[in-house]
């Protein structure tokens, strides 16, 4: 049993947990910022199977996952559209709009695929990987961490970058404001609808992205309902670390812990029923939730459209 | 050097109009205003005076008219503009984002990539210097007393350089000290050259800060006093003009009140023939302390004695516990400690309609979300604490026709301005909400009433009505606690003034002679020691 | 007066049914991009949906559908958005077919079903206390807490059915098939369940207790502002909880009549997600159960017609999902539009013409030195 | 119909005295419905593969509804019949308490699946029964002969009876070979069929732990399966029921596949409806009658062919019998038995 605990098993699983984290982290940063300016997208599982789908579908076409990854982005920012024009511009009902996406992105990407993938479905084989030299030597961790693809690199930079604005930046400061209290942010100069209309964009590039990446990397290939309600996790995750994204990096690493344990758990021969791990990540939750009482308070402006001088 | 974009440009309103759904808020409304000056905006309750603010600032876009600067035409067509043209203005309701910090909220719509902390540090400690105060760059805006927020909110207004302040209603939450203080803030902006609006109801403020007066009545300019006027006129004469133009004909039903309308005379309390002592204790609190959830502040240890009859005004600044302790005597927040005795009974333990049934009843100073549900109907908000009380409910089920003839009585014996009661009580006036609650709280078997800052940002008219009718509660055998942060409405209403400071009363004062405003003063002062 | 209702009631019409027909004609649009026929679908959905014995189908799934939708409601009128619908139905889904049969076998069958009910009521309930706890004491989201909640309940229910529940007789994991005696009587004449007439009269009832009684008018009040509702002596605590249990205990309670009434015993992993579909139908019906039941209807329609029709159309099932979502997304553009007709206002909002089109359009002659 | 039955709560399901008219009757049109597409290279592949075929074998019509799911299963059989279908293939084991009361209320035959004898009711209902546990048998055998780590490993995507035959049966075959050789086995979730991305994982893992030929059992998990294998060096892969060459970039990964062929089994239950005999039997798909079989691929080498060919003579004259496994709990008791 214990000669199960070799290191190329630990090198896999440390990849596993990076992989199943990844595009969770990606979606959670995405609905974090959407959030932090006070749009709560309950539509990001459906703008996941988009940017899913249209990644897969551009990657078997150009055959690189560089442009598939852009496609994906660039289905995120289309799905989130409804959201920007309906809710940011129009003002209407968040929580409509956001179910309708995750609605029409599950209806329609799964009719797609089978439209077009049934016959004759399509893989996209292995990443690339961009090993760094010298760090990827390293015994266990090094291939884990260091034999990644250069798309992994670049997400985790973009991560960090968008950590280090949301603190940092006079970009960061109006968004958050945006959550906060619009009417500070117009009074202040600033333009609310701006503000939100980037916001949910640049949510829809990293959800799209996070979508992507999902296809991509870690099942390099795309199935109906792939996300498989990653979306909705990635909303919990988001209030869970109250728009601190490397709280949303870490909480993302211990879902891709708990996903991976499962097949590792049996692979050791330990027996624990499926469904139990399958929960272990909720109950994980919910036991927070219960301990640390107040931790997801949510931007007080969440859900509420800003119209100058209403009253 | 403090950087500020001051000319002799004069800021020419000329013509605004602007209207609402069923309202002209402005008519035609045309005003200078010069550099180095005060200008001071009064007017009733929906006037327009912050809608002529908000069109400065870029809120609000007019039907027709024009801003010009120095002769030449604005389009203000965002806040963004106005600021860019130096005008700052500081909101009758607070556009600090509480969770940021002071720094932050300052540097909020600054341009540029990355936040210079330093910078704005270094701006914040010159327009400190230039106001007279000390504010911590790191302190949570939600951290800070109203006064020192109401610095940070001038700070902000000035902090891309302005050549015009304007201040909406600053200071109707403020204690006497505070108010100085802002005054003294205000003179040395007006010597750095720049412009200032101030709107305030209190006439007094008016003719003490202003330089000249504009003033506003059903959204038209209907009268003006200019620098040259008001620095010859005495305050009488002052306040005679500016009673005279804001109400016009109606000045004659106010009558002999006008002056004490204007707040103009100190105000006192005859009580002495009154003897207390011999009536019933209707209200005792002995060692309460009370347990909220919130960040609020709660109060500790709490005792006091309020008799039928009785007004009992507790004064202390804003958020020193005043909520907790209305919400503890009407049963919204559970004591932790300590007893309430009302009228020889032990309630400590019984609910808010428990207590709304024995005659405690709460006048929340939350009046548009507390105290009223504004997409309800004016009819429903009258009857809104009796829900399933006959007769307006039987076997569960709502007796229109009940709930109306209740309504019409209450609308006709508060003159409550309202189209109809099915009217959804959120289209309201401010005032006429604030009648809503003392009709549905006075009536009905009222014995005791907590009335938490009743007038506040009330106009002159409304503010004497709402004192009327506490002073008839009272003299009817009505008791009043009366929680409130205008000294001169305590002095005017109250046999007896207790101190709250940081959820404990600290001491009590007998309403009966000209000293008591030094009293309850000092008092105070020991309170806002180390807090502002 | 008399016109005032009946403007409005043309109104609501109007701001229901323009949304469905546009949704219907856009994804008839879509399905020719994508060389299916609508045409063919739609008649498929007619013939699956409504002719022959297939109206009666078509009800048959109306009664669990509709009693999801009063419980959303219930939760929604308070503000409290009740997201763990899934996992609250297959809890009432599991006590039926988990303790239904252990029941059934010592007791006559109308007792053992009045039990199966109040069980299942009493377990979504039960199961909604957390969300509501942590709502009413800390203010902790319940979107999150129900989700989740829901997501533990899916797994609870897989592993009863699994375990305990499981039926020794098959391999499969399921429970024991209950007898065609002990399900819910038909109603006469017809192949239709008395589940849709407890549906109906539940939606009727909770019209009446929602709109003219005191209990609604405190929902109403505790939606509006929770503060305000404190203030009349709205126990917060208790109305959370009360209301989450409320619509929880609905949502299980229709599970449990879907087993007693269709289903006759559950396998494990199964998950229907009424809840998913119906609760875009509840905004369509403004919260209001009385005006949910043609939504419902015309849902129930498109479900029970719609596989066979999808796949003749040459479609997936999963276009039904695409369906909802445009009726979703035209009901708020329905809604914008009509508010701003009644108000007189442009149709573009201000912000959207001062951030957005000016840049395009012709630029003021007062614009700002 | 019967409304006297309100007593017993619902009107008698269908008249059963009405089965003469089906008996006998020609079958010129047959349906098949199942929960998934034919993308799956599995088991829904192979149901929709092999009704085309027997339309194909007896010239009569097939209606193919695919993608069914679970939800209402009742109601889409009923509606199939509705549409004149006089005969229905229920192809999912979860469909058979769904079918039961639809062929009753329908009066129409259906085939249901992986159920035993005591479910079928003549003329209405009879089973079709997979042996998986000796396809699996044999792959074992396959495997064992085929790994150089003396590691293999099982992937299943969900809890499924099939999956567990089939994984027990591996199991004796890999121990029949070589007792020492290490069997892995895991499970994606308890209802991933359609989990492709934690079938990868799963995969991945198996192939970390040492695994150097992997069984893998799924729907649409099974395209993750392909894509952990294809990323790896030195690991062939065994499928099952259907056909995935075409899902694979390197098809020389392709140890072999578990091959289910229904189409036997829908002939003779069609030829036994004309006969009025249906309901009477179970129809077996299992080596004996050559419905279960090891695809042939390049990789299978002519020692692995005879050995293969050796154990399914044995099976198929009942000198081993594999043992069936129903749950994951057995499924591990078999591996830890080692053979014996
Ligand atoms: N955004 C708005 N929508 C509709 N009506 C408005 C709006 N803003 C102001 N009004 C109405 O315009 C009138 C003028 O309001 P305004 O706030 O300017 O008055 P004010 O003089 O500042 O009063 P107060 O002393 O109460 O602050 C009022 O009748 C008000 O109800
Ligand atoms: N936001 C609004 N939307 C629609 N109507 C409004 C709105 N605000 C105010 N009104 C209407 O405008 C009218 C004037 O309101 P305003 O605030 O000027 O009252 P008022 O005359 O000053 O009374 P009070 O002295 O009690 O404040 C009221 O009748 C009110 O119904
Ligand atoms: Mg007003
Ligand atoms: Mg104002």
């Amino acid at each position: 049993m214990s000669e199960m605990l070799s290191a190329t098993f630990i090198t896999v699983f440390i990849a596993t947990v990076i992989a199943q984290a990844m595009p969770l982290m990606l979606a959670a940063v995405g609905e974090t910022i959407g959030e932090q300016a006070g749009i709560l997208n309950l539509g990001i599982e459906g703008v996941m199977l988009i940017g899913a789908y249209t990644g897969f579908v551009v990657t078997l076409m150009t055959g690189s996952f560089w442009i598939g990854m852009l496609a994906g982005a660039i289905g995120g920012v289309v799905a989130n559209a409804a959201m920007l024009v309906l809710n940011v511009w129009l003002g209407l009902n968040q929580i409509v709009i956001g179910l309708a996406i995750t609605l029409i992105g599950e209806g329609i990407t799964s009719v797609l695929y089978l439209q077009n993938y049934t016959s004759s479905p399509a893989s996209l084989g292995a990443q690339p990987r961009m090993p760094i030299p010298g760090l990827s030597e390293i015994p266990v961790i090094g291939p884990a961490l260091f034999r990644q693809s250069g798309i992994f690199w670049l997400m985790i930079v973009l991560i960090l970058v968008l950590a280090f604005a949301l603190a940092r930046t006079s970009w960061g400061l109006s968004t958050r404001s945006a959550g906060q209290k619009p009417s500070s942010l117009d009074a202040a100069g600033g333009s609310v609808m701006r503000t939100r209309s980037t916001a949910v964009i640049l949510s829809g590039v990293l959800v799209g992205l996070g979508g992507a990446y999902l296809a991509l990397l870690t099942t390099a290939t795309f199935s109906p309902h792939l996300t498989n309600g990653l979306g909705f996790i990635a909303i919990v995750i988001t209030m869970l670390s109250r728009g601190r994204i490397l709280i949303v990096m870490l909480t993302s690493l211990v879902y891709g812990l708990a996903v991976a344990m499962g097949p590792a758990l049996q692979v050791i021969g330990f027996t624990v029923p499926a469904d139990i791990i399958k929960m272990l990540p909720f109950i994980i939750v919910i036991v927070m939730l219960i301990v640390f009482a107040r931790s997801s308070v949510v931007p007080p402006a969440l859900g509420a459209p800003y119209t100058r001088g209403a009253r | 050097m403090v950087t500020t974009t001051a000319t002799s440009d004069v800021i020419s309103l000329r013509g605004i109009t602007k209207a609402f759904p069923g309202v002209v808020a402005n008519d035609d409304v045309s005003l200078d205003i010069v550099p180095g000056q005060v200008h001071c905006l009064l007017g009733e309750n929906g006037a327009g005076k912050s809608t002529l603010i908000s069109i400065l600032a870029g809120m609000q876009q007019p039907d027709s008219g024009t801003v010009s600067i120095g002769g030449t035409v604005v389009d203000i067509s965002s806040p963004k503009v106005a600021v860019d043209n130096g005008i700052g203005v500081v909101h009758q309701h607070s556009t600090l984002v509480p969770a940021f910090t002071v720094l932050e909220n300052l540097m909020l719509g600054d341009g540029g990539v990355l936040l210079d902390e330093k910078r704005a540090t270094r701006r914040l400690e010159e327009l400190a210097g230039l106001l007279g105060v000390e504010i911590d760059p790191h302190a949570l805006a939600s951290d800070l007393g109203l006064g020192q927020q109401q610095q940070v909110e001038i700070a902000k207004a000035m902090w891309k350089g302005s050549r015009l302040l304007v201040l909406d209603e600053p200071t109707s939450m403020l204690t006497p000290q505070a108010i100085e203080h802002l005054a003294e803030s205000i003179a040395r902006v007006k010597a750095e050259g720049l412009a200032v609006v101030l709107i305030t109801h209190k006439l007094r403020e008016a003719y003490a800060m202003g330089d000249c007066v504009t003033i506003l009545r059903a959204g038209r300019n209907v009268g003006h006093i200019s620098t040259e006027e008001l620095a010859t006129y005495s305050e009488q004469q002052a306040q005679d003009a500016i009673l005279a133009a804001m109400f016009g004909e109606d000045i004659v039903a106010v009558g002999d009140e006008a002056t004490e309308l204007a707040g103009a005379t100190e105000a006192s309390r005859e009580t002495a023939a009154i003897d207390f002592a011999s009536r019933p204790v209707r209200l005792e609190l002995r060692g309460a302390s009370s347990r909220g959830a919130g960040r609020d502040v709660d109060v500790e240890d709490v005792s006091l004695t309020l008799r039928e009859g009785e007004i009992l005004g507790i004064a202390g600044i804003d958020g020193h516990g005043q909520n907790a302790l209305s919400e503890l005597v009407a049963g919204q927040r559970p004591a932790s400690t300590g007893t309430l005795v009302f009228d020889g009974d032990d309630i400590t333990r019984s609910g808010v309609r428990g207590r709304q049934r024995l005659g405690i009843r709460y006048v929340t100073d939350d009046r548009l979300h507390e105290g009223t549900v504004g997409s309800m109907s004016v009819a429903v908000n009258l009857v809104i604490k009796r829900i399933g009380e006959q007769p307006f409910w039987r076997s569960g089920r709502i007796q229109p026709k009940a709930v109306d003839a209740e309504a019409k009585r209450l609308i006709d014996e508060y003159g409550i301005r309202t189209p109809s009661p099915a009217t959804r009580a959120g289209t309201l006036s401010g005032g006429n909400i604030q009648k809503i609650l003392l009709a549905r709280e006075l009536t009905n078997g009222a014995r005791l009433v907590v009335v938490n800052k009743p007038t506040y940002g009330l106009d002159l008219k409304t503010v004497h009505l709402v004192r009327e009718i506490l002073t008839d509660f009272a003299a009817q055998g009505g008791s009043v606690l009366l929680l409130s942060t205008d000294l001169d409405e305590l002095i005017e209403l109250s046999h007896r003034i207790q101190v709250i400071s940081r959820g404990r009363l600290v001491g009590s004062v007998v309403n009966d002679g000209p000293g008591t405003a030094e009293k309850v003063g000092q008092y105070m002062t020991g309170a806002i020691e180390g807090t502002d | 007066m008399k016109t005032e209702t009946s403007s409005a009631l043309v109104q609501g019409f109007v701001r229901s049914v323009v949304p469905v027909l546009l949704a219907l004609i856009v994804s008839g649009l879509i399905m020719l991009a994508m060389g299916a026929s609508p045409l063919d679908f739609f008649a498929g959905v007619w013939r699956y949906g409504i002719t022959g014995s297939n109206w009666q189908r078509s009800l048959a799934l109306m009664s669990p559908l509709l009693i999801v939708a009063i419980g959303i409601i219930v939760a929604f009128r308070g503000q409290l958005w009740n997201l763990g619908y899934n996992g609250q139905y297959l809890l009432g889904a599991v006590v039926a077919s988990g303790l239904g049969p252990i029941l059934y076998a010592v007791m006559p069958a109308f007792l053992a079903t009045i039990i199966v009910f109040v069980v299942a009521v009493l377990a979504g309930a039960v199961w909604s206390l957390i969300p509501a706890i942590l709502k009413a004491r800390y203010g902790t989201n319940e979107i999150i807490t129900s989700l989740v909640m829901s997501f533990i309940a899916i797994g609870v229910v897989n592993l009863l059915i699994k375990g305990v529940f499981k039926d020794p007789g098959v391999t499969t994991p399921q429970t024991t098939v209950i007898p065609e005696d002990q399900l819910l009587p038909y109603i006469p004449g017809t192949e239709i369940h008395i589940g849709f007439l407890i549906a109906i009269a539940l939606a009727i009832v909770a019209q009446i207790v929602l709109s003219r009684t005191s209990f609604g008018l405190r929902i109403d009040i505790f939606g509006a502002s929770p503060k305000a509702a404190r203030h009349v002596g709205l126990n917060s605590t208790w109305m959370v909880v009360l209301l989450f249990a409320i619509s929880s205990g609905l949502i299980a309670f229709a599970g449990s009549v879907d087993i007693l009434g269709q289903f006759t015993y559950q396998r494990a992993d199964w998950d229907p997600r009424y809840g998913d579909a119906v609760m875009p139908l509840v905004f369509l019906a403004r919260f209001r159960p009385v005006a949910a039941i043609p939504f419902v209807a015309f849902y129930a329609v498109l479900a029970t017609g719609g596989t066979l029709a999808a796949q003749q159309a040459g479609l997936n099932v999963d276009f039904l999902f695409v369906i909802v979502g445009l009726i979703l997304l035209f009901m708020t553009i329905t809604e914008y539009i009509g508010n701003r007709r009644a108000l007189g206002q442009s149709y573009v909002p201000a912000g959207l013409r001062r951030t957005v089109l000016q840049p395009f359009t012709r630029t003021s002659e007062r614009t700002s030195a | 119909v019967a409304l006297t039955a309100c007593s017993s709560g619902r009107g008698g399901s269908g008249d059963t005295g009405g089965t003469d008219d089906s008996a006998g009757t020609d079958v010129t049109q047959f349906a098949l419905v199942a929960p998934e597409n034919e993308s799956d290279y599995g088991y829904n592949q192979a149901g929709i593969d092999a009704a085309n075929g027997a339309a194909e074998e007896l010239g009569i019509d097939v209606t193919i509804v695919p993608d069914a799911g679970y939800d209402n299963i009742e109601t889409v059989l009923n509606q199939v019949a509705d549409g004149g279908a006089q005969f229905i293939v229920a192809h999912a084991s979860g469909y058979n308490v769904g079918a039961a009361a639809a062929a009753a209320a329908k009066n129409v035959p259906i085939l249901i699946q992986d159920a035993g004898e005591e479910e079928n009711v003549p003329d209405l209902i009879a089973a079709v029964k997979p042996e998986g546990q000796e396809g699996g048998y044999l792959a074992g055998v396959a495997a064992a002969m085929a790994t150089t780590s003396k590691t293999v490993g099982i992937v299943v995507s969900a809890d499924n009876a099939n999956w567990f035959a089939m994984s027990s049966g591996f199991a004796e075959g890999v121990y029949s070979v070589d007792p020492t050789i290490q069997v892995l086995y895991t499970s994606v979730g308890p209802a991933a069929y359609a989990d492709a991305a934690g079938g990868k994982t799963a995969t991945e893992q198996i192939i970390a732990s040492g695994a150097d030929v992997v069984f893998g059992m799924g729907d649409g998990a099974t395209l993750g399966y392909l894509q952990a294998i294809e990323a790896s060096e030195g690991v062939m892969y065994i499928a099952d029921i259907g056909d995935v060459t075409p899902g694979l970039n390197d098809t020389s990964k392709l140890l072999t596949s578990v091959r289910w062929n229904y189409e036997p089994a829908y002939v003779q239950a069609i030829k036994d409806i004309e006969a009025g005999t249906f309901g009477e039997s179970t129809y077996p798909v299992d080596v004996e009658n050559g419905g279960m079989y090891l695809q042939e691929t390049d990789a299978l080498t002519p020692e692995i062919m005879t050995a293969v060919e050796e154990a399914s003579t044995a099976i198929a004259d009942g000198s081993i019998t594999p043992t069936i496994a129903t749950s994951a709990d057995e499924v591990a008791g078999i591996i830890a038995a080692k053979g014996e």
